[in-house]
């Protein structure tokens, strides 16, 4: 008994002593989820997180103030949930000492997080889309992806100019926080271009088979379908079941980043979709950190990166830039620096703002890209630069 | 009726259908007050099925069966007990996971809260069925003989009026017969408690009943004292018609 | 003698345990030691229902019930952390009551599959209900800031008083009718247990235990969501008394205290803390059937009996 | 009537692949006495299995060729894990029914690690063997489900041959007529809970190879699946053959019907309900009898 009480205070001792000792080293925290169905976006997310490190340390690490740092991470899986979430903040807070989480992934669990990261006034960045997440509330949470507010404007508005005749749109997401974040976004963005919202349905994650959503949707016999969060390989079956069902309109995947996946499911039937999301780091539009990272990528995760995957990348690289131009790793300086910043990311020159949407500029000023399903191939339509951030350059 | 004079148990006319088979056909009897009856019959005669009416297990199909001048027929087993009528099952007959103390603990809290009292009753009962050397045994560790008393001795902790008794001496030699009669005689003697009896042991009921019913296909033969019955001939060709 | 020593060692966890989270209130392994506490307030509920023989997978859903309770009244009207708790309680055992009253009845695997529906039934009403949030739950669940320091001790003190009930309960003759029951429960019928109305007040009971532990989980979460009471808090509540051994109440407090801590260092291993954990249950109930109390309890016997061998 | 015609479609096409999974799951529990959880994990793992070699083993041959190849040895992986996992695991816990659970739950969370490992989270397809649609009086069903619903129906049908025509069916129904007596026998119930087993695993593998070209291929697709066989075999009755077949359907047809008329996530809520209720009211199922 005596034994197994020593052995619980020689761990507890062991864990409060295990952060000493970090004066060469800065280490940021990375929030994924690791299991679970969405655990291929937080394992090549880490991926990218490991490769833009090393990148920074192969060309002599961060210089700070008088101080050189090279950079470590520190991964914890955050299971998707917010128990997991907290979980790894505290981990990462108390455990690891870490005042920087440099990406977080799922709406919970980074929710979660932010109830301890800003009060230990730790940095925070993240890719989940929620108003919630951002704003005066939340000074030391940064976004790091482009999210409804700022693609569905500058999207609904090229596929209104490209096919004048559409006039009502039905809109499909899944049954959670991010699906019923856009879903709201979509339905205020088409109502401002004049379009009837005729169906506004959503669906489990679990749904398997989703031929009684489409005869549903059909109902009102839409011109554009807008599938707005759906998991793309679930937007293929979705469109691919609609096209057996004899309707044949504009299709819309919104805010999805898998486009190969909606091919794959989709067939013949994904031909011209359109993504708000879905760049092509392949393509002659990427830049050529997108191209050799995505090629890197095919050759050791099999897998080619997506927008929501590559911005784990990017903020990294902001906060290279914002520590060496604070001079500091204290989180408040760094957070004050960020949105003075115009800095390297993998899409070029970057920034923070949208302070007019959020009420704080902390959403990263990154290119919102048009692109579509053009013969089984996504080809990138358009590039389009934030004025925010023209005007920074 | 005044109490004292009223039949403490009576089956008025029950019937118990399975589907098609009928397994007791309108069978009418009284227990009176303080009596030990027999209830005897080869297999298949529906004593179990006529045991299980009574103690509450079985709805009747038709009938109705009175204990202390209310019809209990639609009452749950648990609310028999609680009036006063007990049963002990002819299989797996205890809590073979719980010690023996506990066994009787269970049974007896739920008719007396008060610890101290429960305490008083319980060793009563104990020692009443002989029980104290194996208090502390697990139940299925008990030898036969052991466990089929502590049977008795579960259903007794309510102090029933009525203690009906499924088959307590199967696989006792003859001393151990002969205990498990004295116990049950002292039930009798010392708590006024009625008692019916089914049992394969003939001299045993014989010996210990003053009243036995006979039934036979789901019906009732007759009844009467031992002797009567060992000496009605419709009983002997039923019994012994069957085993020759 | 083995089991009041591991009752001894219980009391004293819980003691050191309370003193450490005076002595460092912000430190990391106090946010373990109330993972830790939850884990085995879970461990000690479902093992609780087991009494009378049933798997409740509902647990999960008691344990969300109290979580979104607590978060609800603090947030929405600004009661106390203490009120919440109390009303979290009583929230788990009224609706235990109801599906009691009405899944008691069944048994075996219908109570395992009904109690599994009604976890998942939790979770989609929670997700269709805007006021409680939907998919976003409650945010923003503290205590205030006089008491954070205290907030970790009280926990801890409040749940191992709850888990101490359940025992106390256990040993008391109720608790024995509870085994009755899942002895055989014709004998409790036929001494007067009404068998339903006793089941249904065991359900009641962890429930209200677990209800209690789930207020807890929001405040130290900070937030409650859907997904965090699925049916998997059931689950690993589970091979918390499994591994721990099932016959004792120190049991699933023992399981509870190893995978947490295992949990903590496996964190970091990222999906293979999930195929550790199913491993962990696999083997244990290969290896352990009766769990490491049990397996203690039977080394013990033998050493005992070898030492009176011996002498004799 | 064209809605209505095309509702019935969808009915049929979802409940086909129900009828399969449930009825395995259902002939576990008849035979061993235990629920299997990982039974949704024996059906992701073939779906898996199928979707990695489709392209890889075979590049050249023809798509039904490569599927029927990679199917067959997908079954042959599964069958010999399912023996493994009989021999060293559930074989111990025959009849009783909280610990078989909780193992067949710590395989879940081995076996839905290891996958993910193994092959990668990453959403998986393969490649539909059949192109276009069929319409029927104004309803409309590609012919890749078409293909799969009458191979699940066929499916289906072998089952209930094996089961209620050979000397093997007669004795996996009387061991889940009465498991006690069964038990009794030893070794021969052992052997023949083996094949009980290894028949039920057979089917899940057969629903998760029908499925893989229709949905999207993901280690986590079986723990969803299984939520709905549960609440299936509740309402049929556990160990009730008739029984699942026709829940399959009612929670098929309500799916469709309701996620047309109603919301889905309203209808699933729903359906939960509707099965507590039948347990209060009628403990043993649609079509099953009392097991305790």
């Amino acid at each position: 008994m005596n034994k197994f009480i020593l052995g619980v205070a020689a761990a507890a001792l062991g864990l409060s002593t295990q952060f000493a000792n970090a004066e060469e080293t800065l280490k940021l925290g990375l929030s994924h989820a690791l299991s679970g169905p969405a655990a291929y976006f937080g394992t090549n997310a880490s991926w990218v997180a490991q490769k833009a490190i090393d990148r920074i340390n192969e060309s002599g690490g961060v210089k700070v103030g008088d101080k050189v740092y090279k950079l470590e991470t520190v991964g914890y899986d955050n299971q998707y949930t917010a128990a997991g979430g907290a979980t790894a903040a505290q981990n990462m807070i108390l455990r690891d000492n870490i005042r920087i989480i440099a990406n977080s992934q799922s709406t919970s669990a980074v929710i979660a997080t932010q109830a301890i990261t800003e009060r230990a006034g730790a940095l925070l960045f993240t890719g989940v889309w929620g108003r919630s997440v951002k704003g005066p509330e939340h000074p030391m949470t940064f976004t790091n992806l482009n999210s409804p507010p700022e693609i569905l404007p500058p999207l609904y508005k090229y596929v209104h100019e490209t096919h004048p005749e559409a006039k009502t749109v039905a809109l499909l997401n899944p049954n959670d926080a991010s699906g019923q974040e856009i879903a709201k976004e979509a339905v205020i963005q088409w109502e401002k271009l004049g379009f009837t919202v005729v169906s506004n349905d959503f669906f489990e994650r679990s749904t398997a088979d989703f031929a009684p959503i489409a005869t549903r949707i059909l109902a009102n016999n839409p011109d554009v379908v807008d599938v707005g969060g759906t998991p793309l390989p679930n937007a293929g079956h979705v469109f691919g079941e609609m096209a057996t069902q004899g309707w044949d309109g504009i299709k819309i995947a919104s805010a999805g980043s898998e486009a190969e996946a909606l091919i794959k499911t989709g067939g013949d039937a994904a031909e011209n979709t359109y993504f708000g999301l879905g760049a092509v780091f392949s393509g002659e539009n990427a830049t050529d950190t997108q191209r050799e990272l995505n090629e890197m990528a095919l050759v050791e995760l099999k897998q080619p990166l997506n927008q929501a995957t590559i911005a784990v990348w990017d903020s990294i690289a902001a906060l290279k830039a914002a520590l060496e131009k604070a001079g500091s790793t204290d989180p408040e300086a760094i957070a004050e620096v960020l949105p003075t910043l115009v800095f390297e990311s993998s899409y070029g020159p970057s920034g923070f703002g949208y302070a007019d949407i959020y009420g704080l500029p902390n959403q990263m000023l990154l290119p919102v890209i048009i692109s579509q399903v053009q013969d089984g191939k996504v080809v990138e339509l358009e590039r389009i630069i934030p004025e925010e951030m023209k005007s920074k350059m | 009726m005044p109490a004292e004079t009223q039949p403490l148990f009576a089956a008025e006319g029950i019937t118990k259908r399975f589907g098609g088979l009928v397994a007791v056909s309108d069978v009418s009897f009284e227990i009176s007050r303080g009596e030990i009856l027999g209830l005897i019959g080869p297999n298949g005669a529906g004593k179990s099925t006529i045991f299980n009416l009574i103690s509450g297990f079985y709805r009747v199909t038709r009938g109705r069966t009175v204990f202390q001048g209310q019809d209990v027929s639609s009452l749950p087993i648990w609310k028999l007990a609680r009036i006063g009528l007990a049963r002990t099952f002819q299989h797996d007959s205890l809590l073979k996971g719980m010690t023996v103390r506990d066994n009787i603990l269970v049974a007896t809290t739920q008719f007396i809260r008060n610890p101290a009292e429960r305490e008083k009753r319980m060793s009563e009962t104990i020692d009443i069925m002989g029980l104290g050397e194996v208090l502390d045994e697990k139940a299925s560790n008990l030898p036969h003989g052991h466990q089929r008393i502590l049977s008795i001795a579960i259903a007794f902790s309510g102090r029933p009026a009525l203690l009906c008794l499924d088959e307590p001496l199967t696989g006792f030699n003859q001393t151990e017969v002969l205990g498990g009669l004295d116990i049950i005689r002292r039930l009798r003697e010392e708590f006024a408690t009625t008692v019916l009896i089914v049992e394969h042991n003939m001299r045993a009921v014989m010996s210990l009943c003053d009243r036995i019913l006979v039934l036979h296909h789901g019906k009732l033969l007759g009844s009467g004292s031992p002797e009567e019955v060992q000496n009605d001939p419709a009983i002997i060709e039923a019994y012994l018609g069957k085993s020759e | 003698m083995l089991f009041d020593k591991l009752n001894l060692l219980f009391l004293a966890t819980v003691a050191a345990s309370v003193a450490y989270c005076l002595a460092v209130p912000g430190a990391f392994f106090v946010q373990v030691i109330l993972w830790a506490t939850l884990a085995a307030t879970l461990g000690a509920g479902i093992r609780f229902v087991m009494l009378v023989g049933e798997l409740n997978i509902g647990t999960s859903a008691f344990y969300g019930i109290g979580g979104y309770t607590a978060a609800y009244l603090t947030t929405a009207y600004g009661l106390p952390f203490g009120v919440a708790l109390v009303a979290a309680g009583i929230a788990g055992g009224l609706v235990a009551a109801v599906f009691g009253y009405a899944t008691m009845r069944t048994s075996g695997a219908y109570f395992m599959l009904i109690s599994f529906a009604f976890a998942e039934i939790f979770r989609m009403l929670v997700v269709e209900s805007d006021f409680l949030g939907g998919n976003n739950g409650i945010i923003g669940l503290f205590v205030s800031v006089e008491y954070e320091p205290y907030f970790a001790a009280t926990v801890v003190a409040i749940l191992a008083t709850l888990i101490s009930a359940l025992a106390v309960i256990e040993n008391s003759s109720l608790g024995k009718s509870f085994i009755a029951i899942r002895e055989r429960e014709e004998i409790a019928r036929s001494v007067g247990i009404n068998v339903l109305a006793i089941r249904v007040l065991c359900l009641v009971i962890s429930s209200v235990v677990i209800a209690v532990a789930g207020a807890c989980s929001g405040f130290i979460t900070h937030l409650v969501t859907p997904n965090d009471y699925t049916f998997m808090i059931a689950v690993f509540a589970l091979a918390y008394v499994k591994l721990g051994g099932e016959e004792h109440p120190t049991g699933p407090i023992l399981g509870a205290i190893l995978l947490t801590l295992a949990a903590q260092y496996l964190i970091s291993f990222g999906a293979y803390q999930q195929v550790f954990f199913g491993t962990v249950i696999a083997v244990a109930m290969i290896l352990l059937p009766q769990g490491i109390t049990g397996r203690l309890r039977d080394l013990v016997r033998l050493t005992a009996k070898r030492t009176a061998r011996d002498a004799g | 009537m064209s809605t209505f015609i095309q509702l019935l479609i969808n009915t049929l096409q979802i409940g086909a692949i129900y009828v399969l999974f449930s009825l395995g799951l259902t002939l576990v529990f008849g035979v061993m006495r235990l629920i299997n959880f990982a039974h949704g994990e024996f059906f992701a793992l073939t779906a898996i299995l199928i979707a990695m070699q489709m392209g890889w083993l075979l590049p050249d041959a023809p798509f039904w060729l490569q599927y029927v190849v990679s199917f067959a040895t997908a079954l042959g992986v599964l069958m010999a894990l399912s023996v493994v996992i009989y021999q060293f695991g559930l074989s111990r816990f025959l009849g009783d029914l909280s610990s078989g659970f909780i193992f067949s739950l710590g395989l879940v969370l081995m076996m839905r690690g290891l996958i993910g490992q193994i092959f990668g989270n990453y959403p998986m397809t393969a490649p539909p063997l059949v192109e276009g649609a069929i319409y029927v009086l104004g309803g409309a069903i590609s012919t890749q489900k078409l293909l799969v619903a009458v191979l699940a129906l066929i499916a289906t049908g072998g089952l209930l041959y094996l089961v209620f025509r050979t000397k093997l069916g007669m004795a996996l129904r009387a061991i889940a007529e009465d498991q006690e007596a069964a038990m009794l026998q030893g070794i021969r119930y052992k052997r023949l809970a083996l094949y009980g087993f290894l028949i039920g695993s057979s089917l899940a593998a057969i629903a998760g190879g029908l499925i893989a070209p229709l949905q999207v291929v993901l280690p986590t697709m079986g723990g969803e699946l299984i939520m709905k066989a549960f609440m299936i075999v509740i309402i049929g009755g556990l160990g009730s053959i008739p029984g699942a077949i026709v829940a399959s359907f009612l929670i098929a047809a309500l799916e469709s019907f309701g996620s047309y008329f109603i919301d889905l996530p309203v209808v699933t809520i729903g359906v939960f309900v509707m099965v507590a209720v039948l347990l209060v009211i009628r403990p043993q199922g649609l079509l099953g009898h009392v097991v305790r």
